[in-house]
């Protein structure tokens, strides 16, 4: 299946105000992966995660989703394929009830009002936040936030799943349920995170981000267990292999 | 300053709610055909801003006591007109429902006294052409100052004229005037203050905003749209001054028509028991004959007309504070009924 | 800080509204309307009118009674909010001295009955105004409005402006906080700081807005905002306004309080 | 030292909204001892640390600090020794430059001049970010912000310090470099955190808050051992003790 291909051909990109954040990323990730994308604060992690929807279109390079490139003309039909989760969960509850919000995707894709109301409630049930559904979003707390954000993108069905930084904030068993919930996902996904642990549970494959560019891309957990090379990236080994004295 | 509920009468309301509709309707129009989809979300949350910004207080200069952001110039600087006068009409439309800040009716007066002006007269006509397309932050600074003024003793004199047109305040024309606008020059000096403090600051932060945001919508201070809106003002001060005039001096159209249909206007009068005895108390107590029937009391012709049958009068009134007292009564005995009911559901 | 509690009164206020009573489910529209008409008809009472506006008092009442609404709360409210009714009527008694009535001696100008009557006024719009929103959440408003006719554009960012407003106000307060905190009471409250943090403010809600705009555009969001019809008009719906146009109709055109007190003069 | 010490006698705090935040807490902490605060999202933590200097005031009960009960009085005296880190680094940047938000605190101290560049120096020098003096905070990345917030309270030099989430989105190194950090502060500090391990690594001692009130309180390495209780808050097993299969 073609369509969960995601590939970044030699992608630059920089920012209006001159900073250089993408210079020559290149990887391909087929159907079904689980590719997490880690590095130093300011590698360039979020910037790439927002090429692939086209929020940002290269400088120079391809982004390439399933057969196509995204340019201005297909983003819109990319955008249907690609879900992102991004950072801060109240920039993206954009709609007055968690309802409204999780119904905006299917609604805008054209769906039935079934249709619409049954996605809406698969999704809110995969995050087990059904019983918030007519709750306005700033009455929640930042964990439920975070977990009906996830909801609203799953909501659309996405071939492809991004997220960025999904763990921040959850408590420790909030985010053991996050964790649950993306090993069950089957498509192409894609998690940037600090959380090298939480990466290691959910993606075979990892790969670094170091001033812009991948340094490095292969098996989680080879890359995650090497010492010496994650400490020049600013990274360390994951907790879990941290032996404590 | 929230012109309230409690001091409109229907008439000017209502031409105050016309006059608003009208205008948002033509901004939506405006902005539809040329606006840029992201506009929707900036300008919902920017209108969230304004609550934000209004909660940083600051101690005025000189006098210890505290103010904060109105948002009206602020808003028309950024967005441009259009868009500018809809947020406000959305922050005044929060405020009324959240804050209970002036009341639904009033909605009409206040966005035509704190939207209008600023958006479509002052931002157009005043700050526009001062600052060109200048830079210089002190520019920024007289501009905004005159602006802001200018909008508020403009809001300010509305406010005084929808209020003394309902009629139902005292106040004479002068004084009310003498009490309105300074008191809103003062608000206007800092409104211009800080609107121009934080236009500098975006200015040297990131310029590039600035320029954005208004290139996508201000383009709308065009002439034609100029005249259309000053037409506006004209006719809406005009239709609310004839239309409360004819209010007051003319008892309200459906009343009279009442009147006829029941014919005697009032019952006979029944005089028994304590009625004998309260009817002794109220030839003590002797209402005025215009109270408590007909509309505008300050009209004397009609208070006079009205004192021929003094007894009927009087009669009434005594029976309308009985029954005003018994209807009080029961509306709480219904609430605390309801009340007690459900607490023995839960 | 008084605004402190103000965004907490809104806070209380808003979660009011997603409770679930008879009153709460009725729908948006015919709440919306039910208010206009209320609202319209007290305004409509002349100037020194006073005991025909009592009956108007069992619709707040109703509300708050049904809808389960804390009395203390919006009393405090309605107490609290917009003085400027009540500063413009004082002038009234002032003002219009003439005697309108002698009570046990007590000479009873015309200027206190209309203020009376204005401050009557006052609690009853403020109230239905305040029992609307508490009664019906923010977004039923809005999409009655939207239902009601009013323009797509201005609705969405009224939902916008709704969404964030919480976000932004608790923004806010830290912002404030965080001043407060180094300020030492020195009075740091000066303009020169609060216009920086404003600004701050500003920036930061402005690039909220584009990262709101990307969510937007990563489902699939194309200048409209699609909402599900969340409500029908139903048989309470329309039973409700009827009842509620014959209690106005009924109050403002009939001297009925006054008949109650004629009648209950005559059973003594 | 008396004054290092902070004390909750029966700390009630209810939001004006309704919400009980606080139930009763009750704990003392003495000079130079480090105490982690762990919980459940909405648990009560963040509510907690704005009772150690008086942004907010317990509806009942007593916050003392030294020798002083926190007051509508003494609150201000009470924010010299209390310096407080947020959980979201924007909210504490407020001024246009990193230097002159560093200088903010101690210029309203009163300080003159040179004191003041000697203070903001130190403070960033203490997180290596003196090289960010003359940049605004918006254009720094997430981890830097977070640096400089810390600089800014400690350019104050707290008798007291007290962090929410310090460690949330900042890269492993800089975590790293953190927990180095705390670890040289020798006064008393409290830090609230979902981040076991951190709290593991720079406190001895734990405080467990669910429900608005402390459900236990020992040496950090007893309590967040203790997996069976920890499950009962919704916490887990600091990473570094989970053994990966
Ligand atoms: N809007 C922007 N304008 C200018 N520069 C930016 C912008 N956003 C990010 N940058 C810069 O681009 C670089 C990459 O930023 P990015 O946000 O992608 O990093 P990241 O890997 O996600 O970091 P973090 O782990 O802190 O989230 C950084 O140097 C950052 O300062
Ligand atoms: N401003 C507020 N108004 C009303 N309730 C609030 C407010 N802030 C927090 N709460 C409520 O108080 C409780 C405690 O919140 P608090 O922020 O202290 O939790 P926390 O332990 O810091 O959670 P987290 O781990 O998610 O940061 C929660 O139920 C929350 O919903
Ligand atoms: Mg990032
Ligand atoms: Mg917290």
């Amino acid at each position: 299946m073609s369509h969960h291909i995601v590939e970044f051909k030699d992608v630059f990109f920089r920012y209006p105000d001159g900073t250089e954040a993408l210079k020559g990323v290149n990887f391909r990730i087929t159907h079904g992966e689980s590719v997490g994308v880690v590095g130093a604060n300011g590698a360039g992690k979020s910037t790439l995660l927002q090429h692939m929807n086209g929020y940002l279109m290269p400088t120079s390079g391809k982004v390439i989703i399933g057969d196509l490139a995204i340019t201005g003309k297909t983003r819109r039909e990319i955008r249907k394929k690609v879900g992102i989760v991004f950072q801060n969960p109240d920039d993206q509850l954009f709609m007055p009830t968690v309802f409204d919000d999780v119904a905006f995707g299917p609604l805008n894709l054209g769906m039935d009002e079934a249709t619409v109301r049954e996605r809406v409630r698969k999704a809110l049930g995969m995050v087990n936040s059904l019983d918030l559904q007519d709750k306005p979003p700033h009455h929640l707390s930042c964990g439920q936030k975070s977990a009906v954000a996830i909801a609203s993108v799953m909501a659309m069905e996405p071939d492809i799943l991004a997220m960025d930084e999904p763990g921040a904030n959850l408590d420790p068993r909030s985010r053991r349920s996050l964790i649950m919930l993306l090993k069950t996902f089957k498509h192409s996904k894609i998690i940037a995170s600090h959380d090298l642990d939480l990466i290691l549970d959910v993606c075979e494959r990892c790969i670094v981000i170091g001033g812009g560019a991948v340094v490095a891309d292969g098996p989680s957990a080879e890359i995650l267990s090497n010492k010496g090379f994650l400490e020049e990236n600013n990274l360390e080994l994951p907790l879990s292999f941290q032996v404590r004295s | 300053m929230h012109m309230a509920d409690a001091l409109l009468s229907p008439a000017v309301g209502t031409t105050l709610w016309a006059g608003t509709v009208a205008v948002g309707g033509y901004a939506s129009k405006k902005l539809k055909e040329r606006i840029d989809d992201r506009m929707i979300p900036l300008m919902g949350v920017l209108g969230a801003f304004i609550f934000a910004a209004q909660m940083i207080n600051f101690t005025i200069p000189g006098t210890g006591s505290s103010g904060h952001l109105g948002g009206g110039m602020i808003l028309a600087i950024i967005l441009g007109p259009q868009a500018a006068f809809l947020v406000m009409a959305s922050v005044l439309t929060v405020q009324a429902l959240f804050f209970a800040d002036g009341g639904l009716l009033a909605l009409g007066c206040n966005i035509w006294n704190m939207g209008f002006y600023p958006c479509f007269l002052v931002y157009p006509l005043i700050y526009k052409p001062l600052i060109r397309d200048s830079q210089n932050s002190g520019r920024i600074v007289a501009a905004s100052l005159v602006s802001a003024i200018a909008a508020l003793q403009l809001g300010a004199f509305s406010v005084v004229m929808e209020t003394l047109l309902s009629g139902n305040s005292e106040l004479p024309f002068g004084a009310f005037v003498l009490l309105m606008q300074p008191i809103h020059l003062a608000i206007g000096v800092i409104e211009g203050f800080v609107t121009a403090g934080v236009i500098n600051y975006v200015q040297s932060a990131r310029p590039e905003l600035l320029g954005n945001i208004a290139a996508v919508s201000s383009l709308g201070a065009g002439i034609s749209l100029r005249k259309v809106m000053i037409t506006f003002v004209v006719l809406a001060v005009i239709m609310g001054g004839a239309l409360s005039w004819f209010a007051s001096t003319h008892p309200d159209g459906l009343e009279w028509s009442i009147e006829k249909v029941t014919g005697k206007g009032e019952l006979r009068e029944a005089e028994r028991g304590i009625a004998r005895v309260l009817k002794g108390i109220q030839e003590k107590t002797a209402f005025l004959p215009d109270y408590g029937f007909k509309p505008e009391g300050n009209d004397l012709k009609k208070a006079e007309a009205a004192s021929a049958w003094p007894g009927i009068k009087a009669g009434t009134s005594v029976s309308g504070i009985v029954g005003a007292v018994i209807v009080l009564g029961m509306i709480v005995l219904i609430g605390m009924g309801i009340r007690s009911f459900r607490g023995r559901d839960a | 800080m008084t605004f402190d509690t103000l965004y907490f009164d809104i806070g209380r206020l808003d979660r009011l509204s997603y409770r679930d009573t008879f009153v709460h489910r009725l729908d948006p529209r015919a709440k919306v309307i039910a208010t206009m008409l209320f609202l319209f008809t007290v305004i409509s009472f002349p100037k020194y009118e006073v005991i025909a506006l009592t009956p108007f008092f069992l619709y707040p009442v109703l509300l708050l009674t049904v809808g389960e609404i804390p009395v203390r709360f919006m009393i405090r409210k309605i107490i609290v909010v917009s003085p400027f009714a009540v500063f413009i009527g004082i002038f009234n008694p002032i003002l219009d001295t003439r005697t309108a009535a002698v009570i046990f001696g007590v000479a009873l100008s015309a200027g206190w009955i209309s203020f009376l009557s204005i401050l009557m006024k006052f609690a009853l719009t403020i109230s239905a105004a305040l029992l609307l929103i508490a009664t019906t959440s923010f977004p039923g408003v809005c999409h009655a409005l939207r239902r009601l006719g009013f323009p797509a554009l201005f609705v969405s960012q009224l939902l916008f402006l709704y969404r964030y407003l919480f976000v932004l106000m608790e923004e806010a307060m830290r912002v404030i906080r965080a001043r407060e905190m180094r300020s030492f009471g020195t009075r740091n409250t000066g303009i020169k700081v609060s216009v920086r943090l404003i600004g701050i403010l500003f920036l930061r809600t402005v690039d909220r807005a584009e990262r709101i705009y990307y969510a937007m555009l990563s489902r699939g969001f194309q200048g409209d905002i699609p909402t599900l019809k969340r409500s029908h008009i139903a048989l309470s719906d329309l039973l409700f306004l009827a009842v509620m146009i014959a209690y106005l109709g009924a109050f403002r055109f009939f001297p009925i309080t006054e008949e109650i007190g004629r009648v209950a003069l005559e059973l003594f």
